[in-house]
C-alpha cells in the first residue's frame, strides 16, 4: 500500500518496504535492503496446539522458507534468532495461552540476510499492531580482510573478501544488543569497534521505521 | 523442604537464591563448574572424547569414511558434525527426528568449526577429485544440565585433537584402494576453540556457566567461543532482553580465563593418553 | 533416499575404510578349538562388569554398564500418560528405545532407528515387562532409553541389565531384577558373553553344505524367581544345544545377579549416608 | 525517544509531559487514563504500538494504530458468527484468538423454557461482557436493563465483510461523515463491530455491494473527500440499475 | 433311692435305655470315690472308664479285702452279657461320630435298619457298605470322566481341534503373473496372507561384495483388522519382518551368494512383499509358510551375459520366461508359534486364544530340525523347564509343517503351468 524509496544514507544499502501486502495475514511486509528481499507475514494471536502452549505467555512460531529447496538446518538457526529476538520485543505476557506465527519467505539474498529477516519481521510486527516493548533494528557489517576496515551492510560481492561478518540487533530504547551473530575470526577490539559502528547506524533503521509508520498513519 | 519449594515456586526459588548472592547449586555467580575430559575411551570409534561440565556431559565419537569430493571444491574433505539431544539426556526431549534445538546446536557447531579454522579441510584430501576423508563427528548429549554447547564443543575438539587416520593408498588409474590400519597418522588441529556460556537475569545480572534451570528462567543467554590466540571465533546471542556492551566485554574477559583452563584440561587428558600409549607400547 | 533435512549432511555416499584393509590382515580368524579366547578368557568366563547408577542427573533413574569394551548408558523417566490412548487401561506400559550411537559400531550407524534397533527395542521391552509391576501405574507409561556408546559384543544383554538397574534406581516398583547374558555357539563351542568379533563369527561364519550349529542366544531372566523373561535365538541350532546353553546362561545369571544387587545397595548407602567414601567395584 | 501528543509514535517511545487539563476550582490531582497502546513502567509511560498518539480531555491518552486482529475488550459491540451449539451456550467466532461464548439466557426475554432460535452460521451483533487475557471472552445480546437494544441476530439477507479495526474506529467516530452522506440517497442497515466485521443490508444486492465498497474505500480517504467518494459510488449504481 | 421309680417310667418307655443306669450305677461302688454323675446325664463328655483300677492286673492282685472281693464278684457278674446286651447307650453314637459323619451316614443307617429284618445284622451291614462304597466309586468315575471331557486335559479346543492341530491351510501359488514368485495362504478361512517376490538388479554392499540382498517388507492392510488403521499395524509389521529376516539370516538357510551377479558390482535384490489381508490369529506361521511357498515358485531370470565393460558392468537378462533359476527350498524354515495357555501349549492359536495367552514363543524350524530363530512374545515370563518343553513341541510341529508344506507344494507344482488360477486375483 505504501511505496517507500528513499536512500537514507550511503552507509546502508537503500531500504525499501511495502507493508500490509498480504490480505490474509494480520500483519505483513516486504522488506528490501539493497537487493536482499524478504516477505514476512504474521498471523495471530490465535489458538495454540496443546503441546506448544505456554500458560503464561504468548508463544511464537517462526517458519523461514528459503528461496529454493526445503528448509534445512541452516534455516533453523535463522528461525531461532528471529523467534528469540521477537520474543524480547513483544509484550508476551499480554496474550497468554495464544501463539503467533511469523512466516518469512526469502525472495532474494545478496548479503545481510539475517539482518534483513529480523528487520522485516519487526516491521511486520509493527504492522500487526501487537503490543511491543520496543522495536528492534538489525545491522550487518563486515571487516575487510586486507584493510581491516569496517564496512556497513555489505552485499555479496563485498562479503567475498571479508575477514569477519557480524549481525547485530539493537533495541530502540537504550540501543542495547538484542542479538548477535558472527562469522569468522576476529579480535576483541574489532568486535567492539563493529558494535559501536553498528549501534550508530541502527538509528537510520529506526528512523526508517518511523518514516514508514508516519506514511500510513496519516492516511488512515 | 528445599525440593518441594523448588517444584512449587521454581522462579521464586531461584530469585531467593540469587538475592542471597549464591546459586542453587552452591556456586558463586561468576564461578564455573569443574571440567573433566576423557579421551579415546570408545574402541569402535576412530577417536572419541567425553567432556563433563559439572553434571552436563557430552560424548563425541568420530568415524572416518571415504567418499568422492564435491566437484567445485575437489581437494576439500568433509566434516559432518551432528548433535543428538536424545530423550536419554533429559525429559525435555522426545524420541523422533532431531528437535529444533538439536538442529540449531548442530549448526552452531558447524559454524564454530568453520569460523575457527581449527582444521583445514584440505588435510582430508587423499586424491584430488577422487577420494577424500569424511569425518562424521557425532556428538551425543548424555546429561542435559545447561551450557550444553560448551560441552559439545569441548568434546568435539578433544576428539578431533586425538583423531588419527590410517594411511590410504589410492591408485588413481585403477581406482584400487588399500588401507594400512597399522600406520595411523595424527590429524592436525590448528587451534582449540573453547566456548563459554552465560546467562543474564533481570537487572543485568550475569551468571556464568548456567545450569538447565537457570537457563530456562534466565532472560537471555549468550555464548562466546575463543581460540588459542584469544581471537573470538563466535559470539552467539540469539535474542532475549537487550544487554549492554559492557556485559559482553565482561563475558569476553571471563571467557579468556575459562578458555585457558579448559584448554589445559584437554591437553592434560591427551597427554595422559600419550603416556599410556608409550607405556603399553614399550614392553613389546 | 530422501535427504534428512534436519541434520547436517555429508556426501551422498561414503564407505568405511575398513573394507579396503588387506584381507590377510583382516582375517586374523578365531580358532574355535583354542583353549583360550582371543581376549584370554576361557569359554565359560564372563568379562568384568562395571556398574554405576544415577549418572544422569536429569533422569529419574539411570545406569551405566561396562562389560569389556561394551559401554551402555540407560535412563528412565517419570511415568507419563500414554499418548494417543483412549479409554482406561488397567496395566501401565513400558516404552523402550534401544539405540546404537552412530560411532558405536564397526560400521557407522545411521541416526534413524534401523530394523535391528527396533527389534532390540522390542526385546528390551519384553525382557523388562515381566519384572515391572505394571498394574501400579495404570494408563501411564514409563520411558526407558538405552544407548550403546561402544559395542564390544553382547550389547543387548548389557542393555537389559542396565535398564533393569535404571528402573530400580528410578524407584519403579519391580518384582525382581532382570539379568541377561549371551551365548555364542559355533559347532560344539559355547562362548559365554561373546565379544563383537565372536558375535559376527558365530552369526555368519559357516561352511555351506555342512550342518554346523552356529548362532547367538540371548536370554533374560529373573534369577530371584527362576523365571525366564525373554529368550532370543538367531542362527541355526538344534534344540539340545539350546537346552545346554540355557544351563550355561543360568550359571552366568547366578554370578551376575549379586553384582546388580551390590550396586543397588551401594546406591542406597550413598543416598542415605553420603559421607561414606565410595569405592568402585570391578 | 520522547514524544508528545499528535506525533507518530513507535513502540519503545516514552511520553513527555503527561498532565491533565487543570480546570479552575477542581481538584488538582486528577487521574490520567492510559488507553490502548500505552503502558506504564515505573514512573515512565511507554508506547507499545505504532501509530499516532492522541489525547482526549480530561486526561485520556491513547495510540491510534492500525490493526487487523481483534483483541477482545470489555463493553465493545462486535459482529460474530455462531459456530457451535453446546449445552446452554453458543460458541461465537468474533475473530479473536479464542471463540467467545454466548449464553442462551443472554437474549431479551429468554428463559429456560423459551430459548432463542439460533442456528450455526447465524450472524449476531453482541456486546463483549467479559474480556480478559486469561479467560474466554463472553458475549451478551442484552444491555444492563435486559433490553435487546439493537443487539441480537442479524438477518441473513445482509452481508458481512471484514476490514481493519482502525477503519471501524474511524467510521464510528461521530465526526466521520461517511454514514450520513451514504444515507442521503440510499437506504441501508448497518452493524459495525469493533472486531473489524461489518454487516450491511441495503435494498438490493447491488446497493449492498456498492455501500460495502464505499466503506472499504473509506479506509484511505480523508473526511473531506468522502462526499466525492459517495457521489462516485452512486453514479456507478445508477449505471448498473 | 429314687431310681426305681424313675426306672419304671423309663422301662415303660424304652427298654434298652432303662438298663443303662443300672450298669452305671455299679461303677461308683466298685471304685471308691465320688461318683461321676455328670458323666451320666451330660452328653458332652466322653464316657468314663468304668473299670477303674480293677481293670489293671497289678492292682487287682494287691491285697483285696473281702468287701472288695464281693464287689469284684459283683462286677464279674455284671460283665456277663445279658441277652439284650450289648447296649448302646444314648449319646454313644453321637460321641463316636462327628456331626458330618452322622449326617452322611444317616440315609445308609436307615437303609441298613430297613434291611436288617430280611438279611440279618451282618448281611445288612455288608450290604450297606457295598452299596455306599460302590455309589461313591461310580460317582468318582463320573467326576473324572466329566473333568476330562470338559477340561483341556481332554486335548480339545473350542473349535474342535486338539492342542497340536492346525486349522485347514490353503495355499495357492503363482497367482500373480507379474511377480517373480507369489503365494497366497489362508489358515482356517480367516487368516489371509499374500506374498509377492520381486527381483531387481542392485549394487551389493561394499562390505559384502559377493552377496545379494534379501528384503522383507510387511504391509498390514487396514482391512485386516480395524486395529491396523493409521500406524496401528506398524509395530506388528516390523515384528513380522524382523522374525522373517532373522529366520532367513543364516547362510545355512539362504545363501545370499546365489543372488550375486558380478561381485562388487551387481547383484540381485530380492524383495519379499507380504500383504496381510485378514488377520485371524497365528499370523507368523501363515506368513512363514506363505513366504516359503512364494520362494518355492520364485524364478530368478537367468543372466546370460555379465561383462565388465571398462569398469562398468553390463548385464543381459534372458527374455525367455522359461529360462530361469529356481530356488532350493529344502533348507528354508517354517515358522511355528507355540502359545502357552494355562499349563498347556497350543499350536495355531485363534485370535481368542492369542488374547488369552501371556507368553508365546515364535520359532523358525529348518527341515533338518534346527532352530534358526526364536523370540518370545507377550508380557509373561517362563520357567526354564516349560520353555524347554515348548521348544520340543515347536520343533516337532515345525518338522511336520515343513513336511506337509513340501508335499503340497510339490503336488501343486505337478499341475504345472496349466493349473487353473482359482485365486481371487483372476
Amino acid at each position: 500500500m505504501v511505496e517507500e524509496d528513499t536512500e537514507i544514507d550511503c552507509v546502508l544499502r537503500p531500504m525499501n518496504c511495502e507493508i500490509n501486502l498480504l490480505s490474509r495475514s494480520d500483519g505483513s511486509t516486504m522488506f528490501m535492503q539493497g537487493d536482499t528481499t524478504i516477505v514476512a507475514g504474521i498471523n495471530g494471536p490465535m489458538e495454540v496446539k496443546s503441546q506448544k502452549m505456554a500458560y503464561d505467555k504468548l508463544s511464537i512460531e517462526v517458519t523461514y522458507t528459503p528461496l529454493t529447496g526445503p528448509a534445512k538446518v541452516d534455516d533453523r538457526l535463522i528461525e531461532t534468532y528471529i523467534r528469540e529476538s521477537c520474543e524480547s520485543a513483544i509484550l508476551v505476557s499480554l496474550h497468554p495461552n495464544t501463539m503467533i506465527c511469523i512466516n518469512l519467505q526469502e525472495v532474494q539474498d545478496s548479503g545481510g540476510l539475517l539482518a534483513c529477516a529480523i528487520n522485516a519481521s519487526c516491521l511486520a510486527l509493527i504492522n500487526s499492531g501487537l503490543s511491543m516493548k520496543f522495536t528492534i533494528a538489525a545491522v550487518s557489517c563486515m571487516i575487510e580482510k586486507e584493510t581491516g576496515k569496517i564496512i556497513m551492510d555489505p552485499d555479496n560481492t563485498q562479503l567475498k573478501n571479508a575477514k569477519a561478518e557480524f549481525t547485530y540487533a539493537f533495541d530502540s530504547i537504550n540501543k542495547d544488543i538484542v542479538c548477535c551473530h558472527s562469522v569468522g575470526r576476529f579480535s576483541q577490539s574489532e568486535f567492539l569497534a563493529s558494535v559501536d559502528k553498528c549501534k550508530q547506524v541502527s538509528q537510520f533503521i529506526f528512523d526508517f521505521y518511523r518514516e514508514i509508520t508516519k506514511k500510513y498513519a496519516n492516511t488512515v | 523442604m528445599d525440593l518441594q519449594y523448588k517444584t512449587i515456586h521454581p522462579v521464586k526459588y531461584l530469585q531467593d537464591h540469587l538475592e542471597q548472592g549464591i546459586r542453587p547449586d552452591g556456586r558463586k555467580f561468576l564461578s564455573f563448574r569443574p571440567v573433566s575430559v576423557n579421551v579415546s575411551s570408545i574402541v569402535q570409534a576412530d577417536s572419541s572424547a567425553i567432556f563433563k561440565l559439572g553434571d552436563t556431559s557430552a560424548v563425541c565419537g568420530i568415524k572416518a569414511e571415504l567418499a568422492t569430493p564435491k566437484a567445485d571444491i575437489p581437494d576439500h574433505g568433509y566434516i559432518v558434525p551432528n548433535v543428538e539431544l536424545s530423550p536419554l539426556c533429559s525429559p525435555k526431549f522426545r524420541p523422533g527426528p532431531p528437535s529444533e534445538q538439536a538442529q540449531v546446536l548442530s549448526k552452531l557447531i558447524d559454524i564454530v568449526l568453520s569460523n575457527s579454522r581449527a582444521l583445514d579441510l584440505k588435510d582430508l584430501c587423499i586424491c584430488k577429485n577422487k577420494l577424500v576423508w569424511v569425518l562424521y563427528c557425532d556428538i551425543l548429549c548424555l546429561n542435559y544440565n545447561g551450557s550444553v554447547i560448551d560441552a559439545c564443543i569441548g568434546a568435539m575438539i578433544a576428539a578431533l585433537k586425538t583423531l588419527t587416520l590410517p594411511e590410504i593408498n589410492y591408485n588413481s588409474e585403477t581406482g584400487v584402494i588399500v588401507t594400512h590400519p597399522e600406520n595411523r597418522k595424527a590429524f592436525t588441529v590448528r587451534t582449540l576453540p573453547v566456548s563459554a556460556s552465560f546467562a543474564i537475569f533481570e537487572k543485568q545480572l550475569l551468571l556464568v556457566d548456567p545450569s538447565d534451570d537457570e537457563e530456562d528462567m534466565s532472560s537471555t543467554r549468550f555464548s562466546i567461543v575463543m581460540d588459542d590466540e584469544e581471537e573470538i571465533c563466535y559470539i552467539h546471542k540469539p535474542g532475549g532482553i537487550p544487554i549492554s556492551q559492557n556485559l559482553l566485554c565482561k563475558g569476553l574477559e571471563m571467557t579468556k580465563v575459562r578458555a585457558k583452563s579448559i584448554r589445559s584440561v584437554i591437553n592434560a587428558a591427551i597427554s595422559t593418553l600419550n603416556v599410556n600409549n608409550i607405556e603399553t607400547n614399550s614392553p613389546k | 533416499m530422501p535427504v534428512d533435512q534436519k541434520r547436517i549432511n555429508g556426501p551422498e555416499s561414503s564407505v568405511p575404510y575398513n573394507i579396503y584393509i588387506h584381507s590377510e590382515i583382516k582375517n586374523k580368524g578365531i580358532q574355535p578349538d583354542a583353549p583360550k579366547r582371543h581376549d584370554g578368557r576361557s569359554n565359560n568366563e564372563l568379562r568384568n562388569i562395571f556398574l554405576k547408577t544415577g549418572i544422569i542427573s536429569q533422569a529419574k533413574g539411570s545406569a551405566y554398564i561396562e562389560m569389556g569394551n561394551t559401554k551402555i548408558i540407560c535412563s528412565v523417566f517419570d511415568p507419563r500418560e500414554v499418548p494417543n490412548k483412549t479409554g482406561y487401561c488397567v496395566q501401565g506400559e513400558l516404552f523402550c528405545e534401544f539405540k546404537f550411537a552412530p560411532f558405536s559400531h564397526h560400521k557407522r550407524k545411521m541416526h534413524q532407528q534401523d530394523a535391528e534397533e527396533k527389534e532390540y527395542s522390542l526385546i528390551l521391552q519384553r525382557a523388562l515387562e515381566p519384572a515391572v509391576c505394571l498394574q501400579e501405574f495404570p494408563n501411564f507409561q514409563v520411558d526407558v532409553y538405552a544407548t550403546v556408546l561402544d559395542n564390544g559384543g553382547s550389547a543387548l544383554a548389557a542393555a537389559i541389565m542396565a535398564a533393569s538397574l535404571a528402573l530400580a534406581n528410578a524407584g519403579v516398583p519391580m518384582f525382581g531384577l532382570v539379568t541377561a547374558s549371551t551365548v555364542g555357539i559355533y559347532d560344539h563351542t559355547y562362548l559365554v558373553d561373546p565379544t563383537d568379533t565372536e558375535e559376527t563369527f558365530c552369526c555368519t561364519k559357516s561352511v555351506p553344505g555342512t550342518v554346523h550349529n552356529h548362532g547367538i542366544i540371548i536370554q533374560a531372566a529373573l534369577p530371584q524367581h527362576g523365571q525366564i523373561s525373554e529368550m532370543f535365538v538367531v542362527g541355526s541350532v538344534d534344540t539340545d544345544t539350546i537346552v545346554h546353553s540355557m544351563d550355561l546362561i543360568s550359571e552366568a545369571h547366578k554370578d551376575i545377579c549379586p553384582l546388580l544387587e551390590q550396586c543397588l545397595v551401594k546406591t542406597v548407602f550413598k543416598t542415605f549416608r553420603p559421607n561414606i567414601k565410595k569405592t568402585d567395584t570391578k | 525517544m520522547e514524544v508528545s501528543v499528535g506525533d507518530v509514535v513507535m513502540p519503545g517511545d516514552s511520553l513527555k509531559d503527561i498532565k491533565s487539563t487543570k480546570k479552575e476550582g477542581k481538584n488538582e490531582r486528577e487521574n490520567v487514563i492510559l488507553g490502548p497502546g500505552l503502558r506504564r513502567e515505573g514512573d515512565k509511560v511507554y508506547v507499545c504500538k505504532a501509530g499516532i498518539l492522541k489525547r482526549r480531555d480530561p486526561a485520556v491518552y491513547y495510540v491510534d494504530s492500525y490493526q487487523k486482529r481483534y483483541i477482545p475488550s470489555r463493553g465493545e459491540n462486535v459482529v460474530g458468527i455462531v459456530t457451535q451449539k453446546s449445552g446452554d451456550i453458543y460458541k461465537v467466532d468474533v475473530g479473536a484468538s479464542e471463540q467467545a461464548t454466548l449464553s442462551y439466557l443472554a437474549f431479551e426475554g429468554a428463559t429456560k423454557k423459551n430459548r432463542p432460535d439460533l442456528q450455526v452460521g447465524d450472524v449476531i451483533y453482541a456486546k463483549m461482557l467479559v474480556a480478559s487475557k486469561d479467560m474466554e471472552p463472553e458475549l451478551v445480546c442484552v444491555d444492563s436493563q435486559g433490553k435487546e437494544n439493537e443487539l441480537g441476530v442479524l438477518s441473513s439477507d445482509g452481508m458481512v465483510f471484514t476490514c481493519s479495526l482502525s477503519l471501524v474506529r474511524k467510521l464510528l467516530n461521530p465526526e466521520c461523515p461517511l454514514f450520513r452522506i451514504l444515507g442521503r440517497n440510499q437506504a441501508y442497515e448497518l452493524a459495525a463491530g469493533m472486531n473489524g466485521r461489518i454487516w450491511i443490508k441495503a435494498r438490493s444486492v447491488q446497493e449492498t455491494i456498492a455501500a460495502a465498497n464505499a466503506i472499504l474505500a473509506a479506509e484511505y480517504t480523508v473526511a473531506s473527500e468522502m462526499q466525492k467518494l459517495c457521489a462516485r459510488i452512486e453514479k456507478t449504481l445508477l449505471l448498473v440499475t | 433311692m429314687e431310681f426305681t421309680n424313675q426306672n419304671k417310667e423309663i422301662f415303660a418307655f424304652d427298654w434298652s435305655k432303662a438298663r443303662f443306669p443300672n450298669v452305671f450305677k455299679m461303677a461308683p461302688h466298685i471304685v471308691p470315690g465320688p461318683p461321676n454323675t455328670t458323666a451320666l446325664e451330660g452328653g458332652g463328655e466322653r464316657p468314663m472308664n468304668i473299670v477303674r483300677r480293677v481293670g489293671r492286673e497289678r492292682e487287682r492282685m494287691l491285697g483285696m479285702t473281702d468287701e472288695e472281693r464281693a464287689w469284684r464278684k459283683k462286677w464279674l457278674d455284671a460283665q456277663k452279657l445279658a441277652p439284650e446286651e450289648p447296649v448302646t447307650p444314648p449319646g454313644y453314637y453321637k460321641e463316636m461320630f462327628n456331626p458330618i459323619r452322622r449326617f452322611y451316614k444317616a440315609p445308609m443307617n436307615k437303609v441298613q435298619n430297613m434291611m436288617e429284618p430280611f438279611l440279618g445284622y451282618t448281611g445288612a451291614y455288608v450290604a450297606r457298605h457295598v452299596i455306599s462304597k460302590t455309589a461313591i466309586g461310580i460317582f468318582t468315575v463320573y467326576c473324572i470322566f466329566y473333568h476330562l471331557k470338559y477340561n483341556k486335559m481332554l486335548d480339545l479346543r473350542n473349535d474342535g481341534r486338539s492342542r497340536c492341530q492346525y486349522r485347514s491351510i490353503e495355499i495357492e501359488t503363482r497367482l500373480m503373473p507379474h511377480a517373480h514368485g507369489s503365494a497366497r495362504l489362508r489358515i482356517g478361512n480367516i487368516t489371509d496372507v499374500l506374498v509377492g517376490v520381486k527381483l531387481e538388479i542392485d549394487t551389493p554392499y561394499a562390505e559384502k561384495p559377493d552377496e545379494g540382498k534379501l528384503d522383507f517388507f510387511v504391509d498390514c492392510s487396514a482391512n485386516a483388522t480395524p486395529a491396523f488403521e493409521g500406524k496401528g499395524g506398524d509395530d506388528l509389521a516390523t515384528e513380522i519382518s524382523n522374525v522373517l529376516s532373522m529366520a532367513y539370516q543364516t547362510p545355512d538357510v539362504f545363501d545370499l551368494r546365489q543372488l550375486c551377479i558380478i561381485p562388487h558390482k551387481k547383484c540381485w535384490k530380492m524383495y519379499v512383499d507380504i500383504l496381510i489381508l485378514q488377520c485371524g490369529g497365528n499370523l507368523f506361521d501363515a506368513v512363514g509358510a506363505a513366504v516359503k511357498a512364494a520362494l518355492y515358485n520364485t524364478e530368478i531370470p537367468k543372466v546370460i551375459a555379465a561383462t565388465l565393460d571398462g569398469g562398468e558392468p553390463d548385464i543381459q537378462v534372458s527374455d525367455d520366461p522359461y529360462d530361469c533359476i529356481k530356488l532350493d527350498i529344502t533348507t528354508y524354515p517354517s515358522i511355528v508359534t507355540v502359545c502357552k495357555i494355562g499349563d498347556n501349549f497350543v499350536i495355531d492359536p485363534t485370535l481368542e486364544e492369542e488374547s488369552c495367552s501371556a507368553v508365546n514363543i515364535i520359532m523358525s524350524v529348518m527341515p533338518n530340525g534346527k532352530v534358526t530363530s526364536m523370540v518370545k512374545q507377550g508380557y509373561g515370563s517362563l520357567l526354564p523347564t516349560t520353555l524347554i518343553k515348548m521348544l520340543e513341541v515347536g520343533k516337532d510341529i515345525g518338522l511336520k509343517l515343513n513336511e506337509a508344506l513340501k508335499k503340497t507344494l510339490e503336488e501343486e507344482d505337478k499341475l504345472g503351468r496349466t493349473k487353473p488360477l482359482c485365486g481371487f486375483l483372476r
